[in-house]
C-alpha cells in the first residue's frame, strides 16, 4: 500500500524517461491503438473520391516551412489519394514555399503511381494579389497565368491546363493552410458554390467549426490528426508515416492522463489513511 | 486600424476619462476599497523567504520590450528591490531586450537609494542576457540552478518559454509568483507557479503594492472602464439579437 | 524642413556632422552647469509628458485620406527609436561582459564557461560579417557550422523540452485538491482526448447526428474551445485593454513612484 | 562534408540541452553559454546589418542626411547612466522613450481588442440552429461573469456579485484547462520532430 502513496511523488526524471520511451516505440514497432476517423476527414476523402469525371481539383498550398510539421503531411496524404484515384489537380498558393514544397511531394509520389506532369497535375506556383486575383482566376483561369511554375511553358502547351478555363472546371477546392488565408477561399466558395475543404493547423481548428455546421465546408483536416486520419483512409498507402507520429502523440497524451489518475489515486489513499 | 474611427475614439477616450476622473477623485481624498488578491499579499512573504534562506531573488521580466507591460513589471521590481535592499538580499534581473537595460538599471539604483543603501548597490545584478527567446530561457534556467535562487518573480510579456522557466524554477524548489498579460501562457503559470496574477490583476499590481491613493484611484478607473465595455457588449448583444436597423448600427459601430 | 536637406559634398558633410556633434554636447554641458537639479527634474518629467502626445495624437486626430499632420513623422520617429535603441545594445553587451569578465578575472567556479561565451560571441560575429560582407568561403563554412549546426538546433532543442515540462506540470497541477484544480483538470483531459484518434474512438459508439452526438468527445472538446475558452479569453482581453490604458496613463503623467525619472 | 558536421553538431547540441532534464550539469552549462554567445554574436551582426547600417550609417554618410548624427548623440547619452553626476542625461532619453511608448497604447489596444468587442456581439436567436443560440447565450453569460470577477474596487461578499464572480473564476479555470489541453499536441510534436531527427537523420535507425 505504501508504494501506492508514492504515486503522488513520482520523480520527474522517471516521467521524462517514460515519455521519451513511449514516444519512440511507435517509430520502431507497428503499434496500432484503436483508431477512429472523424466525419470531417471522411468528408474530404469522399469529396475527392466522388469528383465528377470532367472536373479538376484546386489545391491551394497556403503554408510554408513554419507549419511544415502539420501542413506537409496533410499535403502528402491528399496528393497521394489524388494520384491513386487518378483525379487531376492544379497546385497554387499564397505562400512562396507551399507550391514548391508540394511540387517535390507530387514528383516523388508521381513515380510510385505512374502519373505525369501536365496530364495528371500541373503547378502555377506562388500567387499574389489576394482575393481580387482569386476572383480573376475564377472568371478566366488561362488569362491569369502566363506560364506554369515547373516547365515555365504557357498553359496551352499542357493538356490538363488547357482544360481549366474557369471556376466551373474546378470540382473541389482544398486549402492547406497555416494562416487566415481560408477566409478568401470561403468567399470564393460563397460566390461560385464550389465545394470547399480546408486542411488547417490544429490551432486554427476551433475557428472553422462554425463553417462546418453551416455547410460552407464539406470537410476539414485538423493538424497532424487530420493527416493521419486521411492516410488511414487511403488503402494500400504503405508508408503510414503520419500514423506512426499520431501513435506517438496518442501514447504521450495517454501517459499524461494515466499519470494524472495515478497521482490522484495516491492522493486519495493518503488522505483516507490520514483521516481513517 | 491606422487611425481611430469615431467609435473607437469615443470608446478609448471615455475609458481614459473614467481613469483620469478617478485619479483626480482620489487626489481629492476619496478612499477606495480594494478586494484581496492572494498574489499581492504574499510578495513580502516571498521576499522574507529569500532573506531566511540567505539566497538571492530572481526577477524575470520575460520577453518584454519597452511598453506598458514592461512598465508594470518595473513598478513591481522597484518595490521588490527596495524591500530586498532593506534586508540585504540580492535581486538578479536578467533582461531580454537591450533597450530596456538602462531604464531597469536606473530603477534598481533608485530603489537602493530609497532604501538608504545606495552604497550596497551592485550594478552587475542587472544585466542584458540575450535577445533570443530560448537562449534567454536556457540562461535563466542556468542562473536558477547555479545561484540557487529562493524566490522567482515572472512578471511581463511571456511566450512559449514560460513553462520552461516555471517548471525548472519549481525543480529548484523556489517560491514562484507569476503574472502576465499573455493569456495563452496563463495555464502554464497557474499549473506550475505558487501564485499567478490572472489577466488584468497584472495591471493592478502597482496599486495593490504601493497603496498610493492616486494609483488606487486609477484602479477605480479601470473598474469603470470595464463596466463601460461590459455595458457596450451587452447592448451589442441585444441590438444584434433584435436584428434589423439596430443590428446594423452595432455591426458598424467601429467601422 | 528647409534646414534639414541632405548635403552631398563630403567635406561639407563632415563639417555639418562635427559641428552638430560639438554643438549638442555644448548645449548639454551648458544645461548641466546652469540648470538646478530641480529644473532638470521638471524638464525630464515634461519630456515624458510631451512625448506621450506623439503617437496618441497621431492616432486620434482625424486623418484625411489616411494622413494627418503627424502621420509623415511616424516612420522617421520609428526609425529614430530603432536606431537609438540599437545604440543601447552595446551597453547591454557591456553589462553582460562585466558579469562574465568578473567570473574569469576572479577565477570564480566555472569561469571557463564564461570564456566559452566570449569565444562563441566573437566566432559567430566574425564569421557572420566575413561571410556576408567579404564573401569568404572559409567564413561561410564556419558560419554554416555555427548557425545551422549549433545556433538553430540549440533553439529548437530548448523549445522541444516543453514536451517534457508539459507532462510534469500536468502531473503536478491536476490534483483533486480544490474546485479550481478539478475544473482545470476536467477541461484539459477532455480537450486532450478530443485531439487524438484514440479519444474519438472512446465515444465513437454515440450516434453521429442529433442531440446525443454533442456528447462525442471531439464535439465536447470543441465546445470547450469555441464557447468557454473563447469567451474567457475575450473577457480577460477586455480587462487587459482597460488595464493597459490605465498603466500607460500612470506612466505618461509620471504617477508611478519607482519610475519617476524626473524625481518627485 | 559540411552536412555531416552540421548533423553531428545539431545532434550533440540537442543531447546537451536535454541533459538539463536529468539535472543541471557541466555539459548543459557548456551548451547554455555557447547558445548565449552564438546568440549575442548573431545579434551584433544583425543590429549592424538590419538597423544601424540601413537606417543610420547609409542615410547619414551616403545620402548626406547629416542630422542623423543627433540619433548618435541621443544614443550615447545612455552611457552616462553609470556616472552619478551625469546620469540625468541618460534619463532625458529614457523618459522620452517612456512617454512615446506610453502614447502607443491607444493604437495597440484598438488593433488587438476592438475586433474582440465586435466579436462579442453574438445574436441570441434560436432560429437557424438552437445550438448556436444556446452557445451565444452561454458565451454572453461567461463574458459577464468573468468581467465581474475582475472588479477590484467593489467587495465580492454581497450576493449578486459574489455568485457571479465565483462563477466567473470557475469559467476562467475551465478556459485555462481547455487552453492547456489544446497546447499539448503542439508541444509534443516539437519533441517528436527532434526525436525523428535523432533517430532518422543522425543515427539512421528508423526509415520513413
Amino acid at each position: 500500500m505504501e508504494w501506492l502513496i508514492q504515486l503522488r511523488q513520482i520523480k520527474r526524471q522517471w516521467i521524462y524517461l517514460s515519455l521519451a520511451v513511449l514516444v519512440a516505440l511507435p517509430l520502431f514497432f507497428k503499434i496500432r491503438l484503436p483508431f477512429f476517423v472523424g466525419p470531417q476527414a471522411k468528408g474530404v476523402y469522399e469529396a475527392v473520391k466522388n469528383l465528377p469525371e470532367d472536373k479538376v481539383v484546386l489545391l491551394a498550398m497556403d503554408w510554408g516551412a513554419a507549419t511544415k510539421g502539420e501542413s506537409m503531411w496533410q499535403a502528402q496524404a491528399v496528393i497521394e489519394h489524388l494520384f491513386k484515384e487518378k483525379k487531376p489537380f492544379v497546385i497554387l498558393g499564397y505562400d512562396i514555399q507551399g507550391p514548391q514544397l508540394s511540387e517535390e511531394l507530387a514528383e516523388k509520389l508521381a513515380k510510385k503511381y505512374g502519373r505525369n506532369y501536365g496530364e495528371d497535375w500541373f503547378n502555377v506556383g506562388f500567387i499574389t494579389g489576394g482575393l481580387p486575383f482569386l476572383q480573376r482566376i475564377a472568371k478566366n483561369f488561362q488569362a491569369a497565368f502566363k506560364q506554369d511554375s515547373v516547365k515555365r511553358k504557357p498553359l496551352s502547351s499542357l493538356p490538363l491546363a488547357r482544360k481549366v478555363r474557369d471556376i466551373h472546371d474546378i470540382g473541389l477546392i482544398i486549402d492547406i493552410t497555416g494562416s487566415q488565408s481560408y477566409g478568401d477561399w470561403l468567399t470564393i466558395q460563397g460566390n461560385f458554390k464550389v465545394p470547399l475543404a480546408i486542411a488547417c493547423t490544429a490551432v486554427i481548428t476551433p475557428d472553422l467549426y462554425p463553417f462546418l455546421d453551416s455547410k460552407q465546408l464539406i470537410g476539414m483536416l485538423s493538424g497532424l490528426k487530420g493527416a493521419a486520419e486521411y492516410e488511414a483512409l487511403i488503402k494500400g498507402s504503405h508508408r503510414k508515416t503520419t500514423l506512426k507520429m499520431m501513435m506517438s502523440q496518442s501514447m504521450a497524451h495517454l501517459l499524461i492522463i494515466i499519470l494524472i489518475v495515478l497521482a490522484n489515486i495516491g492522493l486519495y489513499i493518503e488522505r483516507r489513511r490520514r483521516s481513517g | 486600424m491606422e487611425h481611430a474611427t469615431t467609435g473607437v475614439a469615443i470608446l478609448e477616450l471615455s475609458i481614459t476619462g473614467a481613469i483620469l476622473f478617478s485619479i483626480f477623485w482620489a487626489r481629492g481624498g476619496k478612499e477606495f476599497f480594494l478586494r484581496r488578491i492572494a498574489a499581492f499579499s504574499v510578495i513580502d512573504e516571498a521576499i522574507g523567504r529569500a532573506v531566511e534562506m540567505g539566497r538571492p531573488i530572481l526577477f524575470c521580466t520575460g520577453l518584454s520590450g519597452l511598453g506598458v507591460t514592461f512598465f508594470q513589471a518595473l513598478a513591481i521590481l522597484s518595490y521588490v528591490v527596495r524591500r530586498a535592499a532593506e534586508y540585504g538580499v540580492r535581486v538578479i534581473v536578467p533582461l531580454f531586450a537591450s533597450e530596456v537595460y538602462p531604464l531597469t538599471e536606473e530603477v534598481c539604483k533608485e530603489a537602493y537609494r530609497a532604501a538608504g543603501k545606495l552604497e550596497e548597490y551592485n550594478p552587475s545584478d542587472v544585466f542584458f542576457l540575450s535577445n533570443d527567446q530560448f537562449a534567454y530561457a536556457s540562461g535563466v534556467v542556468g542562473i536558477m540552478h547555479r545561484e540557487r535562487t529562493a524566490t522567482h518573480f515572472f512578471l511581463g510579456d511571456f511566450a512559449a518559454e514560460s513553462l520552461i522557466l516555471a517548471e525548472e524554477g519549481h525543480s529548484v524548489g523556489a517560491m514562484q509568483i507569476a503574472g502576465t498579460p499573455a493569456t495563452l501562457q496563463l495555464p502554464f503559470f497557474v499549473a506550475a507557479c505558487d501564485y499567478t496574477l490572472i489577466g488584468e490583476e497584472y495591471y493592478a499590481a502597482s496599486a495593490y503594492i504601493s497603496r498610493e491613493p492616486i494609483i488606487v484611484g486609477s484602479i477605480k478607473g479601470q473598474d469603470l472602464g470595464k463596466i463601460i465595455l461590459l455595458f457596450l457588449s451587452l447592448s451589442g448583444v441585444i441590438g444584434v439579437t433584435l436584428g434589423g436597423k439596430m443590428a446594423i448600427i452595432f455591426q458598424n459601430l467601429f467601422r | 524642413m528647409k534646414i534639414f536637406h541632405p548635403v552631398k559634398d563630403p567635406t561639407l558633410l563632415t563639417v555639418y556632422i562635427v559641428a552638430s556633434l560639438v554643438g549638442s554636447f555644448l548645449v548639454l554641458a551648458l544645461m548641466h552647469k546652469f540648470l538646478s537639479l530641480r529644473a532638470k527634474g521638471r524638464f525630464i518629467t515634461a519630456l515624458t509628458f510631451l512625448a506621450g502626445f506623439f503617437y496618441s495624437l497621431e492616432f486620434f486626430l482625424p486623418a484625411k485620406n489616411g494622413k494627418n499632420f503627424l502621420t509623415p513623422w511616424v516612420e522617421p520617429v520609428g526609425d529614430a527609436l530603432a536606431v537609438i535603441g540599437a545604440f543601447a545594445f552595446p551597453l547591454g553587451l557591456v553589462s553582460l561582459a562585466i558579469v562574465h569578465w568578473g567570473n574569469i578575472k576572479r577565477k570564480r567556479e566555472g569561469w571557463y564557461f564564461s570564456l566559452v561565451l566570449f569565444i562563441a560571441t566573437i566566432a559567430m560575429a566574425l564569421s557572420a560579417f566575413l561571410s556576408y560582407y567579404a564573401h569568404l568561403s572559409i567564413a561561410k563554412k564556419i558560419y554554416s557550422c555555427l548557425f545551422d549546426g549549433l545556433y538553430i538546433p540549440l533553439g529548437v532543442a530548448m523549445m522541444s523540452t516543453l514536451a517534457f515540462y508539459i507532462v510534469s506540470a500536468a502531473y503536478r497541477a491536476f490534483r483533486v485538491t480544490n474546485v479550481d484544480a478539478i475544473l482545470m483538470m476536467g477541461a484539459a483531459i477532455i480537450v486532450m482526448l478530443g485531439q487524438i484518434p484514440f479519444g474519438m474512438w472512446l465515444t465513437s459508439w454515440l450516434p453521429m447526428q442529433g442531440i446525443v452526438s454533442s456528447l462525442r468527445i471531439e464535439n465536447v472538446s470543441n465546445w470547450f474551445m469555441t464557447v468557454v475558452n473563447m469567451s474567457v479569453q475575450r473577457a480577460i482581453g477586455f480587462g487587459l485593454a482597460v488595464g493597459g490604458i490605465a498603466m500607460a496613463l500612470r506612466v505618461w503623467f509620471s504617477l508611478e513612484r519607482g519610475m519617476q525619472m524626473g524625481g518627485k | 562534408m559540411v552536412e555531416v558536421i552540421v548533423t553531428w553538431l545539431a545532434a550533440l547540441a540537442t543531447l546537451g540541452i536535454y541533459s538539463i532534464l536529468y539535472k543541471e550539469n557541466p555539459i548543459y552549462r557548456f551548451f547554455e553559454h555557447l547558445f548565449i554567445g552564438l546568440g549575442l554574436g548573431w545579434t551584433i551582426f544583425e543590429v549592424w546589418k538590419d538597423v544601424l547600417q540601413p537606417k543610420w550609417w547609409t542615410p547619414m554618410v551616403v545620402e548626406g542626411k547629416w542630422y542623423w548624427i543627433f540619433a548618435f548623440v541621443l544614443g550615447s547619452l545612455y552611457y552616462f547612466i553609470f556616472s552619478p553626476r551625469f546620469a540625468w542625461m541618460a534619463r532625458l532619453v529614457i523618459s522620452t522613450f517612456m512617454g512615446l511608448s506610453a502614447g502607443l497604447v491607444f493604437k495597440v489596444t484598438a488593433a488587438i481588442y476592438i475586433p474582440q468587442i465586435e466579436a462579442s456581439f453574438r445574436p441570441i436567436t434560436f432560429h437557424p440552429s438552437i445550438a448556436r443560440g444556446i452557445n451565444n447565450l452561454l458565451s454572453t453569460i461567461i463574458l459577464l461573469c468573468v468581467i465581474l470577477y475582475f472588479l477590484f474596487t467593489i467587495s465580492h461578499e454581497k450576493q449578486p456579485l459574489a455568485g457571479a464572480s465565483k462563477l466567473g473564476r470557475w469559467f476562467i479555470m475551465l478556459g485555462l484547462g481547455a487552453m492547456f489541453g489544446s497546447t499539448v499536441m503542439a508541444r509534443l510534436s516539437l519533441f517528436i520532430d527532434r526525436l525523428t531527427f535523432l533517430l532518422h537523420d543522425w543515427l539512421k535507425v528508423i526509415k520513413f
